[in-house]
């Protein structure tokens, strides 16, 4: 068998390892347009702000490929998928066949329409290459000793973490951020509210409900405008608004639907033994029950590994697809999963929706849970993030909480809060 | 998930916890922190160096017992992993956490339906999780329970879900 | 009263340089001895409720605990020793009577460790248990006079018999008294050693009717849990007529131990004490008993051996005679020292006679009158290792029950205050928090192991004088020599002094 | 004739027995012989047969051989015999002056019958009157001691090596159909006649090599039906058991010896339904008749003998026979000696019982 897997993070190495869960022999082809060895993306951060050596970015040791017997064309492009050939032409001029192939492009930093933001300080944040030239500005403000100042437009989890980065970096940062709130998508008002005023004690400043119109100013000095008419100097800005599917124009058979590429359980695309899996794909929500593109690292290489399972002539599927996220900024744990604000029309209706919450602000903690007909699906914990992959268990599992509501919230949350039965189910699995 | 896999699930040896005979004296713990110390002497260890305890103990009114990994065979905690320290070894099945390349982010924390990953209790950024005490045979919080309440057992067949 | 003179009994040392501060004292003391004390972010204890049952010396992982006696003198005074002061003390604020718990410790003569055994030596080769068959195995129950046949040549009138791999019985302990857990330990040790142990007047938990079969269920004066059902479902029943802890009286469980499943045990409200009354009320004279133990027979349609228990006392032989006369076929003897989970310390410690001398004279007395070998002879009271039951033996018994070995075994450490409930090791308590801390797999593995210890033991020492069955002991006292004991005891043992 | 009392008699020897099963009589010098091949299994500190057969004239009464320290003792026991039993003869038993034997007791034998009148108001058999005559004179008459009273049968035994014995008593006088004999190696008494072997009650003799270690389990069982154990020797509580058993208990022999050498628990569990049934509720109720220890015995009796060994076979034990003769004796060459090739030589397994019986009678 011949695999061919376009992509070289989470979903392509997913699949990589579920390949070779069925299959230890047939021939595995990963082509990547980047340079690198197999690295993570989520630590881009980690490195820009000094916390992790480039070394340590690698998500699989230096022997990966040969250990899984896999030929990796890094720094190649496909420019051409010819499904009735089952034949690749890349950007090298190398044509590469497969019998079975994986589209795990991942997902591509949106940028809006902006006047002069072309201009070279201003950068993306999703690739080891950003957080490289990042570093390489910075290095340069510093031998300038230049007092940096950064502008990021977007408080969603990319800018954040470049935020936190580059105060570790030193330098002063605000953040722009359309919406009301920080982190809109997966926190809700009083735990936006409780880490923004942390992330201001660390020194970030916000600017909510406001935009970027345009960038001005030279490379070494841009003036960031903004929409509602303020100014902001700086030395550098980040683009932090979304991830949009890296859709690639290589063939016309495949069906995108609104934002990604449409998967079905099994990976499968429109198109016969052409799989897709990860931030390019359009997979299934479990608790919105649509099909949506969830750009998150686990939900990546979940679908990877079922895709190779099934690119091997196996027959696995994934349908446990919902947000989550875990992240810290300053020390501050987050973790946070599913529908974590049910639609205020949801709730007006009485469709079964019930919130919980509690916190201390004090502490800097705040926990939600939102059960949907006896059922959770979502959580905040913030700054109290302990044993918090139960609750993400249960949003799997489905089951009636019905007795258990008034323990949900508490510290003691845990194996012993279940029925004896139930404890006993999960803990005896063998 | 729905998996396919070559193998059956991997047979393995687990820790199983009997709550009837939990005590929840914690002395799983006191000797999971010596068992994981430089030292491996039981009052250095509590005494100058910094170890967080693997196994988890809840307890309430009468009834306790001791939780570690469960080193599940779809181990959700490693398929997360963000920076890949977080393994499942495909030959002993169990599931350890590389803590030089532990960034503490915590994603294995919100994977893991057991709840059995901690923060490292002094501000490090690494996780501490249950590694079955693989160089001494037998995990230390069971050949140190007072009670036989914590068994290391490949289970049959008929044991699974029922105690 | 607000002065109290009560001083601490016992003083807890801890060695800080040890102590890991893991709590684990703390968690494991009902007593509440051990505590955190966060001001000075160390543990500490409050003597005065120690026991000194060693929970805490045990399970410390640092072993940065050591119990002493409280060093705490009285003007030295031979008469008014410290006990002796403090008992007035605790009674002068209580008006109550004083309580104990566990067997008579007061330092009187132990007449097991004034015999010796016999070995061989030339004239007969002694033998070697490893290589040679060793048979312990023993039966209670009447023995005819003369076996009789029938046609096809088999014997017909053979009673009922208890058949022992040992010569070793767990003697009576009642749930209620103990836990569950330790009657389920005890109950699974006796079936999978091939023995027998005795509910004692606890009625029989439903968990442990599947070891009816090494069960002896006992009935005592209050009757609590006795029905068909019960009485049949042991090999054998006993009849309690007294305790050589507390002979002459009744006893007395808590209500607060008497929760819901001693209470459907036996058959007593929930709550409420069971008080064992100190005679049986339809046992005021011998042939009272006689009617009960056929009243038994009949109920269980004489299948079931009877044994009649007493305590050791004065005239002992004149009754174990008049017992084997009224129909029992195994008189159990319980000497002075026989353990208890509550009695009257003055009872306990001053009422009865020991029972090496008891079980001489009572042995003499059947072999006298022609009744040795119709019934069975068991004493209990305070054996403590396998050479006692090999002089037990050789005195003449058959059997022997043991009750604080096997609680040992399962972790008592002799605190004496099992009256108290709330035994640190899980034996002598109800609150299932202390229950739980016997796990009956361990209590099971070491009762076993200790029963397996003391029987290899009993089979070098037989082999070391040159038998190889038990039986050939039994009563052997050419087996036994005294040491210190003057002419009169000696007369009583029916021994020879060392030397002799 | 010393004897110290109270001390547990503990001695090695040698044992032999000719036996002819058609009752065919032959004198005392083939057994003197057998013995005197194992000399040095004695050491000279007792000796002894017995004989049966050897009265035919006064089969109908019980032959006392009585030794007396002192003329005195003859005259109390006269006077005892005279009260309790009409006696039929009573002669002093013919010896042979010899060097080895220093002072021979006085040495008398009396074929009484019992005092109807005493008997009749006693209640009991003859056998028993005469048993509990004989118990009362060997406990209480100073002096004397009755070393047999079976009926046609006798025992001679004295201080000497047994052939010494056999010579002093001039034993080839004798014709008997069974003759048990026994050399003594005492390692705790000095010797006396009345200790000396065969020990017999009525017509039961034993002679036994080697010591019991359940004694005293077997002496304080015997003593609850009223045996008296004044001899302090393993042979004297084989004969009672033997006795007691055999004929106050009436247990069959075959049962009896599974009392006395009992098959181990591990053979029991072996054995079919029936048969374990009966083994294990003969250990049940006879458990204080096991002898316990090393032993080998042959019990003479009026119909013949049973030879047995200890369950382990801790002493040596062996038969021949030869047409209608069996030999039993601690030695191979104690047999040899008598008949050079029997037909047949054996090892009885320990326990295992050799049972020789007269031709158309049986115990």
């Amino acid at each position: 068998m011949n695999y061919v897997i376009i992509g070289n993070s989470a979903a392509g190495i997913g699949a990589v390892e579920g390949i070779r869960l069925l299959d230890r022999d047939g021939k595995i082809t990963v082509i990547s347009s980047e340079q690198e060895h197999v690295y993570s993306r989520p630590l881009i951060s980690y490195y820009l702000s000094g916390q992790v050596e480039l070394a340590k970015l690698k998500y699989r040791p230096d022997n990966f490929y040969e250990q899984n017997g896999v030929e990796a064309l890094l720094g190649d492009r496909v420019l051409r998928v010819a499904p009735a050939e089952k034949g690749l032409e890349l950007q090298s001029g190398q044509r590469v066949t497969y019998d079975k192939l994986l589209i795990a492009t991942g997902g591509q930093p949106f940028i809006p329409p902006l006047k002069g933001q072309s201009g070279e300080n201003v950068f993306s944040f999703t690739k080891l290459d950003d957080a490289r030239s990042l570093l390489a500005q910075i290095k340069d403000l510093k031998e300038k000793k230049i007092e940096g100042q950064a502008v990021i437009l977007g408080a969603g989890l990319i800018g954040l973490k470049a935020a936190e980065a580059l105060i570790k970096a030193k330098l002063k940062v605000t953040v722009v951020e359309l919406s009301e709130r920080i982190l809109s998508t997966i926190l809700d008002e009083q735990a936006a509210a409780l880490l923004q005023s942390h992330l201001e004690e660390h020194g970030v400043d916000f600017i909510l409900g406001d935009t970027i119109t345009e960038f001005g100013g030279n490379s070494n000095h841009l003036k960031v405008n903004l929409k509602s008419g303020g100014i902001l100097d700086c030395n550098l800005a980040v683009i932090a608004v979304g991830v949009k599917p890296n859709i690639p124009n290589i063939t016309d058979n495949l069906i995108v639907s609104k934002q990604g590429l449409l998967i079905n359980q099994q990976m499968e695309t429109s198109q016969a033994d052409i799989y897709a899996a990860g931030d390019v794909a359009e997979g299934y929500d479990m608790l919105k029950g649509l099909r949506r593109v969830i750009p998150l690292w686990p939900n990546a290489y979940n679908q990877g590994l079922v895709a190779g399972q099934n690119m091997a002539g196996g027959n696995a599927s994934y349908d446990e697809g919902f947000a989550r996220n875990a992240i810290s900024f300053f020390g501050l744990p987050v973790i946070t999963a599913g529908i974590i604000d049910p639609p205020a029309e949801d709730l007006a209706a009485k469709a079964g929706y019930e919130v919980l919450t509690t916190g201390c602000l004090e502490k800097k903690t705040y926990k939600k849970v939102v059960l949907r007909e006896n059922r959770m699906v979502g959580f905040i914990n913030l700054n109290a993030v302990d044993r918090a992959g139960i609750l993400t268990g249960l949003i799997k599992e489905k089951r009636d909480l019905g007795g258990l509501k008034d323990q949900l919230l508490s510290n003691d949350f845990g194996y012993l809060s279940f029925a004896e039965e139930w404890r006993r189910e999960k803990l005896w699995k063998g | 998930m729905q998996e396919s896999r070559r193998e059956e699930t991997l047979r393995m040896k687990r820790i199983y916890a009997l709550e009837e005979h939990c005590l929840g004296c914690k002395l799983c713990e006191v000797y999971c922190v010596a068992s994981h110390s430089v030292s491996k002497d039981l009052v250095k260890a509590h005494k100058t160096e910094e170890i967080t305890p693997r196994v988890i103990i809840e307890s309430s009114g009468d009834t306790s017992f001791a939780l570690q990994c469960r080193h599940c065979d779809d181990a959700p905690c490693a398929r997360a992993c963000i920076t890949g320290a977080m393994q499942k070894d495909p030959v002993t099945g169990i599931v350890s956490c590389d803590s030089e390349r532990c960034v503490g982010c915590w994603t294995c924390i919100m994977a893991c339906p057991y709840g059995a990953i901690r923060r490292d209790k002094y501000g490090r950024s690494i996780i501490s999780k249950c590694d079955l005490c693989a160089e001494e045979g037998e995990p230390s919080c069971v050949s140190h329970c007072p009670n036989n309440a914590l068994i290391y057992k490949e289970l049959e067949a008929n044991e699974r879900g029922v105690e | 009263m607000s002065l109290t003179m009560k001083s601490p009994e016992f003083l807890i040392d801890r060695d800080d340089d040890r102590c890991i501060n893991c709590q684990v004292c703390e968690r494991q003391c009902a007593n509440e001895v051990h505590y955190y004390d966060h001001d000075l972010s160390k543990m500490s204890a409050v003597d005065l409720n120690c026991v000194n049952c060693h929970r805490c010396v045990t399970l410390c992982p640092s072993k940065a605990l050591r119990i002493s006696k409280y060093p705490l003198e009285y003007k030295e005074n031979y008469n008014w020793s410290a006990e002796m002061i403090n008992n007035i003390f605790k009674q002068a604020e209580t008006g109550g009577v004083l309580l104990t718990g566990m067997g008579n410790p007061s330092r009187k003569k132990i007449y097991w460790d004034h015999l010796l055994l016999n070995a061989s030596q030339v004239t007969n080769p002694s033998i070697d248990p490893l290589r040679e068959p060793m048979e312990l195995k023993t039966f209670l129950g009447r023995k005819p006079e003369r076996v009789e046949f029938n046609g096809e040549g088999n014997i017909v009138n053979l009673p009922p018999q208890l058949e022992l791999g040992t010569p070793i019985m767990f003697s009576a302990m009642s749930f209620g008294s103990i836990s569950l857990n330790a009657s389920k330990s005890l109950a699974r040790a006796a079936s999978e050693l091939n023995m027998m142990y005795n509910t004692g007047e606890g009625g029989l938990h439903q968990d442990l009717y599947q070891y009816g079969e090494n069960t002896i269920v006992q009935v005592a004066s209050g009757r609590f849990g006795v029905h068909k059902e019960y009485l049949n479902a042991g090999t054998a029943i006993e009849i309690k007529i007294g305790q050589g802890a507390k002979p002459g009286i009744g006893g007395h469980l808590p209500g607060e131990k008497v929760g819901e499943e001693v209470s459907r045990t036996r058959m007593i409200p929930q709550g409420t004490d069971a008080l064992s009354p100190a005679p049986h009320h339809d046992i005021y004279s011998i042939e009272d008993l006689r009617q009960l133990i056929y009243a038994l027979k009949e109920a269980t349609v004489y299948a079931k051996p009877v044994s009649v228990k007493i305590s050791a006392v004065h005239n002992v032989a004149a009754i174990a005679s008049g017992i084997a006369s009224a129909g029992a076929d195994i008189i159990a003897v319980d000497g002075y020292r026989g353990g208890t989970g509550a009695a009257p310390t003055m009872i306990r410690d001053n009422v009865g006679i020991p029972i090496e001398l008891a079980l001489a004279a009572v042995d003499d007395r059947l072999r006298e009158e022609g009744l040795r070998n119709q019934v069975s002879l068991v004493v209990g009271g305070s054996i403590r290792n396998s050479a006692d039951i090999v002089k037990a033996i050789a005195l003449g018994a058959d059997a022997v029950y043991i009750g604080s070995a096997a609680l040992i075994a399962m972790g008592c450490h002799l605190c004496q205050k099992c009256y108290t409930g709330k035994c640190n090791w899980g034996i002598a308590t109800q609150r299932a928090d202390l229950v739980k801390r016997l796990n009956p797999e361990i209590g099971v593995e070491r009762l076993k192991n200790l029963v397996k210890g003391w029987s290899h033991e009993i089979k070098e020492m037989l082999g070391g004088m040159g038998i190889n069955a038990i039986e050939s002991l039994r009563g052997n006292r050419l087996m036994l020599r005294g040491i210190d004991l003057n002419p009169n005891e000696l007369e009583i043992l029916g021994i020879k002094h060392a030397g002799e | 004739m010393s004897r110290r009392v109270g001390e547990k008699d503990i001695s090695g020897c040698a044992i032999s027995g000719i036996f002819n099963r058609k009752g065919l009589r032959f004198s005392g010098e083939a057994i003197i012989k057998s013995i005197a091949l194992m000399r040095e299994r004695s050491n000279g500190l007792g000796g002894g047969f017995a004989a049966y057969g050897i009265y035919p004239q006064h089969s109908d009464a019980y032959a006392c051989h009585i030794f007396y320290d002192h003329l005195k003792a003859r005259e109390d026991v006269e006077h005892f015999f005279n009260k309790h039993f009409c006696i039929t003869l009573a002669e002093e038993i013919p010896t042979r002056k010899l060097k080895a034997i220093g002072r021979p007791p006085l040495i008398w034998r009396y074929f009484i019958q019992a005092d109807r009148q005493r008997l009749e108001r006693s209640n009991l058999t003859e056998d028993e009157y005469v048993v509990q005559c004989v118990m009362r004179i060997n406990a209480q008459y100073k002096g004397a001691f009755i070393a047999s009273c079976g009926k046609n049968m006798g025992v001679f035994k004295g201080v000497a090596y047994p052939e010494e014995i056999g010579e002093f008593f001039r034993l080839e006088d004798y014709q008997a159909y069974l003759w048990t004999a026994h050399g003594r190696f005492p390692t705790n008494t000095p010797g006396w006649w009345g200790g000396a072997h065969p020990f017999t009650l009525l017509d039961w003799s034993i002679v036994h090599n080697g010591e019991i270690s359940s004694y005293g389990a077997n002496k304080r069982f015997l003593e609850m039906y009223g045996y008296q154990c004044s001899l302090m020797t393993d042979t004297e509580v084989i004969t009672y058991l033997f006795d007691l058993l055999v004929r106050k208990k009436k247990l069959p022999m075959n049962l009896v010896v599974k009392a006395l050498a009992a098959p181990l628990w591990s053979e029991i569990e072996q054995m079919e339904e029936k048969e374990a049934g009966q083994f294990k509720a003969i250990r049940a109720i006879y458990g204080s008749a096991l002898l316990n220890g090393p032993f080998s015995i042959i019990l003479g009796h009026r119909n013949g003998f049973l030879a047995l060994n200890d369950r382990i076979k801790l002493r040596p034990l062996v038969v021949a026979e030869e047409q209608d003769v069996i030999y039993v004796a601690s030695e191979e060459s104690a047999i040899r000696e008598v008949c050079p090739q029997p037909a047949r030589l054996y090892f009885p397994r320990g326990g295992e019982a050799v049972i020789g019986e007269l031709e158309g009678r049986s115990q």
